[in-house]
């Protein structure tokens, strides 16, 4: 895990943010920094986009008003930090309409977890109790921790939206738990294939990962594992309390979370489904997200409007 | 029966998923009223559409239902007058102020 | 077609509290911006919110160097 | 007769029959249309043109289907409808929507009509019942106007730039824009439409549907001849086979594909209490 050799204006730039210094504005930025920047705005930005369309399929058959109301909400919600994230880019000099518009399916940086569809209601809610919780992990340590300053205020209304999909997820998780019969069983299948999907969603332990400037450059506080932790510390609880099991326990002697399945391994999804005797290695993995998963292309044509109006574009 | 003091200081443990407060001290709780086992509540929220409805609305028949005497809880969603910042309590202010959510 | 121009927004909760900025928008007129501000901003219920023209706005402390004094 | 001389109603009690009939229809004719209104809008959060106006159209759509749910606990409470019959248990002939909305929003233009004619449509109708005597209505409505401008802003915005686009573009937002209005004009019904005039004699409703048609059509030529395009829909004359609570002439109602979606059919299981 050493550092590359950074050059004289990147070092004395990581010095003065390790003293406090926030930057505002592109003049007080170096290359190294505004390139770190872009790449977490990127996948910041794309994760929230892409969770719009996986969301809104299963929101357009809620169950009830009340909870169409709710996923309408947090699809409105998602969107509208996907473009504050585009917004903050467009200042910095990148085209916001080449960004949502201009790319290919496989060119959008979000996680693999928004390549599946989501096809009940239980996968709907658990979505919002785990991606977005896993959402509110990254993007939590970055409000606390960035040293861009248009980043972190604008994260303020984002942190805030966000604790409220994680009630609608949690608060209906508990309520499928409480239904029994084939709401519970729903429950259950839908954790069983996105609990390792979200472990997987904070990428390489710590001691394979390459530098990344992130950490250097303050745009963030928290290691992958460390966030990984902070994630199964408020998730394998809330699953235990419902009675609902997952591939993981907390460990006393080690004051840990442990998970207890090969991580990281082999999914298939058409089946939905975890292989824990087909071990990957890390590179493995990335091909996976590489080659993206079954709704990467349905998605990002619904939000560019291919299959539609002759007068929108 | 319970007082209308142990309703409203129930409806004080219902707090607002966006905000680290109760939905008295954001003034969102019009009025109570006990008549024998059954208690109404009259509230409002910041739109039509909040999307939290439902849950504080259950959240607020629990924890009035839980008082000793109370069979039925009437909650009364009410839109005039409509709820703005000015409603908030005292208290609320300064906790608001504290999670730097007040400019 | 054309994302037309930056506005930036600005907004109020209470009304002893100063404008404060929360964010921009790119509109091609007024009538979008403003719907476009209300349904992007919408964590508070603002008592008061306003947009800006980007290019409206003259900036006092980035005009660079000073046009006297030689320099 | 002026609302300050009429006397208030709590509730239905003390109302004449047509015109505890034509509330709820009018309420459920509404709620209908702004229940379409909250399926299209949400279908319409991709495909924008800017990802701007997807935010503002799935925020539409939330704003729309929070007015549904208000509209419906009213039915509840005066004419005790049980609120998920009326979204699972009504044949779609049944529904009493704008019509314009029984089918798939195809285009961009398409959306732009139903987002500044229908929704217009709904809100004047709803800001005649502004200081209503029904007081429950009364309550209510001022917070949703409120609600609607931002409505108003985007679909008068996306007119304004679609008219001055031109060309072909321009053609078909005259086209949609004319279909939309035709629709609303079936929708708000015939000039002799008796429970109507009697919500407006007992200051239910300001105006009657005819004077809220007119208005609208005043709305959308004004706008139409400010950004130099021409919206004209002459209204029907022949209303045989109209009937209040289905709103059409010709019969129909929503495609069961997005009945089938609004139902939750998909999600049945999943509707515990």
């Amino acid at each position: 895990m050493t550092p590359k050799p950074l050059d004289p204006a990147e070092q004395a730039l990581i010095a003065r943010i390790n003293d406090g210094l926030m930057i505002e504005t592109v003049a007080d930025m170096t290359p190294g920094y505004k390139k770190a920047l872009l790449t977490q705005l990127t996948v910041q930005g794309d994760t929230e986009l892409m969770s719009a369309p996986a969301y809104y399929l299963a929101a357009r058959d809620a169950p009830t008003i009340n909870s169409r109301i709710a996923v309408t909400a947090i699809v409105h919600d998602e969107l509208g930090h996907a473009n504050i994230a585009y917004r903050i880019m467009e200042d910095l000099g990148a085209d916001k309409r080449q960004l949502v518009y201009g790319r290919q399916p496989h060119e959008f940086k979000h996680p693999y977890g928004f390549d599946q569809p989501l096809e009940n209601w239980a996968e709907m809610v658990v979505a919002n109790g785990f991606f977005d919780r896993a959402g509110i992990t990254l993007l939590s340590d970055v409000h606390q921790n960035t040293s861009y300053g248009p980043l972190k205020r604008a994260l303020v209304k984002v942190d805030r939206e966000e604790v409220l999909h994680l009630r609608h997820g949690e608060s209906w998780m508990k309520r499928l738990a409480k239904a029994g019969g084939e709401a519970r069983d729903a429950l259950q299948r839908t954790v069983d294939w996105m609990f390792p999907m979200t472990l997987e969603w904070f990428g390489l332990p710590d001691d394979l990962k390459r530098h990344s400037g992130q950490l250097a450059y303050r745009l963030k506080g928290l290691t992958n594992d460390q966030l990984r932790q902070t994630w199964m510390a408020a998730t394998v609880p809330l699953c235990e309390g419902i009675g609902v099991e997952v591939p993981a326990h907390f460990d006393e002697a080690t004051d840990a979370y442990v998970i207890d399945f090969p991580f990281p391994c082999q999914y298939d999804p058409n089946a939905k489904r975890w292989l824990f005797d087909e071990p990957l290695t890390w590179d493995q993995v990335f091909d996976r997200w590489k080659a993206r998963g079954p709704m990467n292309e349905r998605y990002v044509e619904m939000i560019q409007g291919t299959f539609g109006s002759v007068v929108a574009n | 029966m319970p007082t209308d003091r142990q309703v409203w200081d129930a409806l004080g443990g219902v707090t607002d998923p966006e905000f680290p407060l109760s939905i008295v001290d954001l003034g969102m709780v019009y009025g109570v009223q006990v008549e024998a086992t059954r208690t109404r509540v009259t509230m409002t929220f910041t739109s039509i559409g909040c999307p939290a409805i439902d849950m504080l609305v259950a959240d607020v028949r629990e924890a009035v239902g839980a008082l000793p005497g109370v069979d039925e809880v009437d909650v009364e969603i009410v839109w005039d007058p409509p709820w703005t910042r000015d409603r908030i309590s005292d208290r609320g202010r300064r906790v608001l102020a504290m999670y730097g959510v007040v400019g | 077609m054309s994302s037309g121009r930056v506005y930036e927004v600005f907004a109020r909760k209470n009304h002893d509290e100063e404008l404060k900025h929360v964010g921009s928008v790119n509109a091609t007129d007024d009538d979008l911006a403003k719907a476009y501000a209300w349904t992007l901003y919408d964590e508070e219920r603002w008592v008061e919110m306003c947009v800006v023209p980007r290019s409206a706005i003259v900036s006092i402390t980035n005009e660079g160097p000073l046009p006297v004094w030689g320099n | 007769m002026s609302i300050a001389t009429t006397p208030a109603f709590e509730s239905t009690e003390g109302m004449s029959e047509p015109c505890a009939r034509g509330l709820r229809q009018i309420l459920l004719a509404c709620a209908d249309t702004k229940l379409l209104l909250g399926y299209h809008y949400g279908e319409w959060t991709f495909g924008t043109p800017e990802l701007e106006a997807a935010v503002a159209s799935c925020s539409l759509a939330q704003g729309e289907l929070g007015h549904v749910r208000l509209l419906h606990a009213l039915l509840s409470k005066h004419f005790g409808d049980d609120p998920d019959a009326l979204m699972d248990k009504r044949a779609a002939t049944d529904f009493a929507n704008v019509g314009f909305l029984d089918r798939t929003v195809v285009d961009w233009a398409g959306f732009v009509a139903m987002n500044y004619v229908v929704d217009l449509a709904v809100t004047r109708v709803l800001h005649s019942m502004q200081g209503s005597t029904f007081k429950p209505i009364h309550m209510s409505v001022d917070k949703m106007l409120d609600e609607e401008r931002y409505h108003l802003h985007h679909g008068r915005g996306w007119f304004r730039t679609l008219a001055t686009r031109g060309g072909e573009t321009k053609t078909a937002l005259e086209r949609q824009a004319e279909l939309a209005l035709r629709s609303v004009a079936e929708w708000l019904g015939p000039a002799d439409d008796h429970d109507d005039r009697a919500l407006v004699s007992a200051g239910v409703k300001r105006a009657d549907n005819q004077t809220i048609y007119r208005a609208l059509c005043d709305d959308v030529e004004r706008l139409a001849a400010a950004v130099g395009t021409r919206v004209q829909a002459p209204a029907p004359t022949n209303f045989s086979g109209w009937t209040s609570a289905n709103r059409r002439i010709g019969g129909g109602g929503p495609d069961e594909e997005i009945l089938f979606h609004l139902r939750g059919t998909k999600n049945e299981v999943f509707k515990l209490n």
